[in-house]
């Protein structure tokens, strides 16, 4: 029993971080935005880490890594919002056809050169997949009707929320540093409005509520890679827990920006609208709420302090 | 406490239920926030203008109605269930309007009003600086005396409605000495005076009708400053009190967004989670308790009362309100959340409603400043410390 | 349409509570604690007053006032925590004798001979009526096991659930106003605790939600006076605006009273206690939610902007 | 990332949940607020050390098992699936316990330790001062030197269990002309010393547990000074944060409370409300979250990493989650809330329950105390400012 992340984890999302820092700040967003919002450099870059094949076996390519390591990747990618269609990809496709079997088109995967956008029927749309577009509140989410032909597979839709949770993990780290870093420089009546109480205890709540998602989002992503009966369950307390804490995190962030907030011009609006995106996303919060009811009054699971990881 | 309308008000409302039935466009304009949809919204301003509706409160000399409150709020529940589009002359109606019958001169007040009221003048306001938000008292924009002009350097931001309006109206720091609430004045300005610079800010939905105002030596008459020279703060404080109390949301918006919301769970009722039923509930639950209170106040007003800190009470709540309601419609909507249009091409109301109303605890002074006054002024709990 | 109380109204409140703030302290409460919980003199007050025949028509010798003025005294009662079984006698069970057309007892209760504990089959208990004795949190109230014979009648629950929903607001007014002295006081770090914005933002809270509860309680008062169809409706929405009220001021109160809100020397308790009890009886929480879902989303009541007074 | 307990750990859950079963009291305790109902819990303390199972975290020598944290949190799990009333010993096991092991000389760990396992000796925290609650350097409270013992006079209040235990532990000011967090020493004071008067102070609740204490020219020796003279500030801060940190309040309580809830909610589904039906699911979603924290933070420790500032995420999670719990409770009890006793004759222990969980967002550092740790410390805003 360790619920601690290996060195290799660790070092892993250190460099993906640190690589997103220096490259991915939020006026390649503004320049996404503008100039067409996919960009193949950026795509290139994401293989070249090793990215889209993360969980690709080394057989066909790829790391070999699991789930954890993905959902800690998807953490990142939402902490910097990126926009390529990576998480979609090398996350939820990848373990799913690895579970079909289906695994002649992994090593192009790996390799970037296929990108793959399945389409679930809990989603009323694909991203990044054909068919006629719709326009989504985030200007760097591309969407398209959704096809008929959706699969209404439960691991496909366990891998997609697993990975919405973690995104959103990232988004709402990063909004509350958004709006941490500006509470410290916006002065009104003297002095850093972040000095008021009214604005920490209002943050600090923020932080409540991200801190005691992200075990639970980890949880979920080691219950799916062990093969958990309960990972379903899991998957759904980690989606609500993370979208929970972004939609407040979010609501409190432009509060705290003030009427800046509202503005195009501050960053802070690209990651609110990625998020109200990704808490609708494979199976929305009543959904996944359903399935927790079901479990917890229904009996599915059982509950109580000697089932800590039923 | 007698909760019934007399039959001269019923007879009132069916007057304008069937003027609004006969008038409101069918299909919902196109936001204000764009040149398009500002056009669409003036236009709408001058049909209620043609039949008497533009500003129903205002006295009939200055091109209103005379109505009291009580009628005023029956108008504003047919507007609502009628759907009645956003009011371009919000400014003008609930915050100028008032201040200059209030403040004005009798020159000032057949200058501004009569114009107001038909449409043919629309309004924006500017409060806001760079360094002055919350903090009203930090404006450091100057208006110079020089001979019967002043002449006005300085920057505004975040004025609503001034990417396309024609007037504006702010506080100016008149005496350079001065500090805080001192020394400031109150100017009404045409925006296409030269000197005026307006760039348009894009907001978060992408849209550009807010705009920060550049002032490069602008000459404005001085008999366009209301209330005399000095006296910037009180008029400005006036008009903020307007603007927090009773009529800056009539609750027919939050009753009609109740209904719809209502509509929108029956509609996604199998799947719901019980928080968003309930949520839903109490959303009627808490639109009607704003409504009845500003039945009280207005009764209380009618009566020779007055409204004070308690307009604090009421920004917080229905602003809290609005945004808790679209945040449970976008809940129910789950996937279909994020997209601007739905499937069938409609707009999607909610996901626009829910980003306005995120703007709602934030503007027209933000809920922390309003909770600071409840908790100040209405509970008598100290100023002491800058906390 | 005016939703004012008439100036007869004010007066009568005015001189109630002027009595009640002259005679009805908390060392009352603390008296009756420690003495037996219940004192005639008090009680011969209220008559004399007028209080107990306030419903009860002049032809009985009583005032023949109506809800509004039952409610507008009920809110005094819970401001000071009145210990004696008024409301229940006063308000509750004299307009419900009324609308039955038994008039034999009304003038007993008038003249304060004659005090009046009806069971409803939604209470486990009769408050100050004959049975084997059951220990309320609350040391000022004196439950008896619910006999047998309990009513299931609407209209005296709605009459119990209305007059608890009116003391609610008196208990929580008071509760924020204990809050709010103790905090000019309560020094803390250099300063009153109260000029913190932690402790102010959470005490407007308070002051927010009891404000709008109140328009509510009056206007369902109004409702059940004008005989409205509609008023089990207004009474359930008055009973859990009043009670969600209460319960966040008694919760926000004690935090702000510290640990000293966790004394018994400290008055706070005897008020939450209160709260906590009437917030339970004549239909909890969850009764009267129900019935509101049942108008709201059940289309029993008309909605909508045009509806306000439906 | 290994979620599976080994071959040993699950042994040794089988070994406590035996042991529990076999002896953790039938019948409820009456409650330890109480002099009856302390004895009682007393009893229960040397039961457990009977078994060693009374500081299990400790090392053999002081008389414990020297459990890993991991080991504690399965103790835990069992301790609380098996219904183990509250620990008397809960001021020694967790705050004085570690810091003695800290601070203390070898000659105090054998004097103090020892009879603390055995639960010989019960001990009081002495920390309150009427002037000093959540601001804990107000202290006032003196010890003055004089040859080989500190004379103390001054007051101390809220001290937990001071009504029936042995010893307490404290700091005061042993330099007079010391202010805030310096001239304060960690004193450790046998409770019947001439010139100690304990004022029991009645609880919410009725109880009276807790007590004053008034201090008149008490001598001390100066061996039971922990530290050194003019440490206390940061022997004290250590012990605070063993007690806001990972402890205080084991998950297995709240788990406990969540599953009971649970079965709660069964009893009552026919007419409960939607909302408190969502409250009881996220009851269990909140508890599992604090589970799984708690055993990440256990993981890190024990690869010797350390708890910081976060300890205050944890103190204000559990104690809000606590008292949510007990709320949705008491709206499901609805009119059985007040009774003390329900109709069978048992205890309400929801009522009892969520008057304590009032305590908890007050007591070891009020929550917005917390909330300003986190949003300093962590998250690195100014504290600039008294607010």
């Amino acid at each position: 029993m360790d619920f601690r992340f290996s060195e290799d984890q660790l070092v892993l999302v250190e460099s993906v971080r640190d690589y997103f820092s220096g490259t991915h700040g939020p006026e390649v967003l503004r320049r996404l935005d503008v100039d067409g919002n996919r960009d193949p450099a950026i795509w290139q870059a994401l293989v070249d880490m090793g990215l889209t094949g993360l969980c690709v076996p080394e057989a066909h390519g790829g790391l070999g890594m699991g789930l954890v390591e993905a959902a800690l990747i998807a953490a990142e990618c939402g902490r910097v919002c990126l926009a390529e269609p990576l998480v979609d990809t090398a996350f939820v496709a990848v373990p799913w056809l690895i579970a079909k079997g289906e695994t002649d088109k992994l090593s192009a995967i790996a390799s970037g050169d296929h990108k793959v956008a399945l389409p679930h029927v809990l989603n009323p749309w694909v991203a990044d997949g054909e068919g006629k577009p719709q326009t989504s509140v985030d200007p760097l989410r591309n969407l398209a009707m959704f096809p008929a032909s959706g699969s209404n597979d439960d691991r496909l839709l366990n891998l997609g929320a697993l990975m919405n949770a973690a995104q959103l993990l990232g988004l709402a780290d990063a909004m509350l540093e958004q709006a941490v870093e500006y509470a410290k420089i916006r002065t009104q009546f003297g002095q850093p409005v972040g000095a008021f109480q009214g604005i920490k205890h209002q943050l600090a709540s923020c932080a409540v509520a991200v801190e005691f998602a992200k075990p639970v989002v980890w949880r979920a992503a080691a219950a799916m890679q062990d093969g958990l009966e309960t990972a379903p369950v899991h998957v759904s307390h980690a989606k609500i827990a993370a979208s929970d804490a972004a939609m407040l995190t979010a609501e409190t962030a432009i509060q705290v920006h003030g009427a800046m907030g509202y503005t195009y011009e501050v960053d802070l609006h690209f990651w609110m609208k990625r998020s109200w995106a990704l808490v609708g996303g494979w199976g929305d919060r009543s959904y996944h709420y359903k399935r927790l009811d079901a479990a917890v009054l229904g009996g599915s699971i059982p509950i109580g302090p000697e089932h800590t990881f039923a | 406490m007698h909760l019934h309308y007399t039959p001269e008000q019923e007879k009132f409302r069916a007057e304008v239920r069937a003027w609004m039935e006969a008038h409101v466009p069918k299909e919902p304009l196109v936001t204000l926030e764009c040149k398009e949809g500002f056009d669409q919204h003036v236009e709408w301003e001058r049909t209620l203008a043609s039949g008497n509706w533009g500003m129903v409160t205002w006295p009939e000399e200055y091109g209103g109605r005379g109505l009291d409150l009580i009628q005023w709020l029956i108008f504003e529940e047919e507007y609502f269930r009628a759907g009645g589009p956003n009011r371009a002359n919000q400014n003008g109606i609930f915050l100028l309007g008032p201040t200059i019958m209030e403040f004005g001169t009798e020159d000032q007040k057949r200058r501004f009003l009569t114009p107001m009221a038909k449409g043919e003048v629309i309004w924006a306001q500017a409060w806001s600086e760079p360094g002055a938000g919350s903090d009203m008292a930090a404006i450091s924009s100057k208006a110079v005396r020089d001979g019967d002009h002043y002449v006005i350097t300085g920057q505004k931001t975040w004025s609503s409605r001034a990417a396309f309006a024609d007037w504006g109206f702010g506080i100016f720091r008149t005496d350079p000495d001065s500090k805080r609430h001192k020394g400031l004045t109150f100017i009404l300005f045409d925006l296409n005076t030269p000197g005026i610079t307006r760039r348009p800010i894009r907001q978060l939905h992408g849209e550009t009708g807010f705009a920060e105002l550049f002032f490069d030596e602008v000459r404005v008459p001085v008999e366009n400053c209301l209330a005399g020279e000095g006296e910037g703060w009180n008029v400005a404080m006036a008009t903020a009190g307007f603007e927090r109390g009773l009529m800056l949301r009539s609750p027919g918006r939050f009753q009609a967004t109740a209904k719809r919301l209502v509509e929108l769970y029956r509609a996604h009722e199998a799947e719901a989670s019980p928080s968003a039923r309930e949520a839903v509930v109490q959303a009627w639950g808490a639109a009607q308790a704003y409504a009845y209170n500003t039945y009280a106040v207005a009764s209380k007003i009618m009566g020779g009362g007055k409204i004070g800190a308690e307009a604090s009470l009421n920004k917080i709540f229905w602003s809290e309100l609005d945004r808790s309601m679209h945040r449970t419609a976008m809940l129910l909507l789950g996937a279909h959340a994020e997209l601007k249009r739905f499937g069938n091409g409609q707009i999607n109301q909610w996901l626009e409603g829910y980003i306005f109303s995120l703007s709602g605890p934030i503007y027209a002074g933000s809920n922390e400043v309003q909770r600071n006054i409840v908790a100040e002024r209405l509970l008598g709990l100290p100023r002491v410390g800058a906390g």
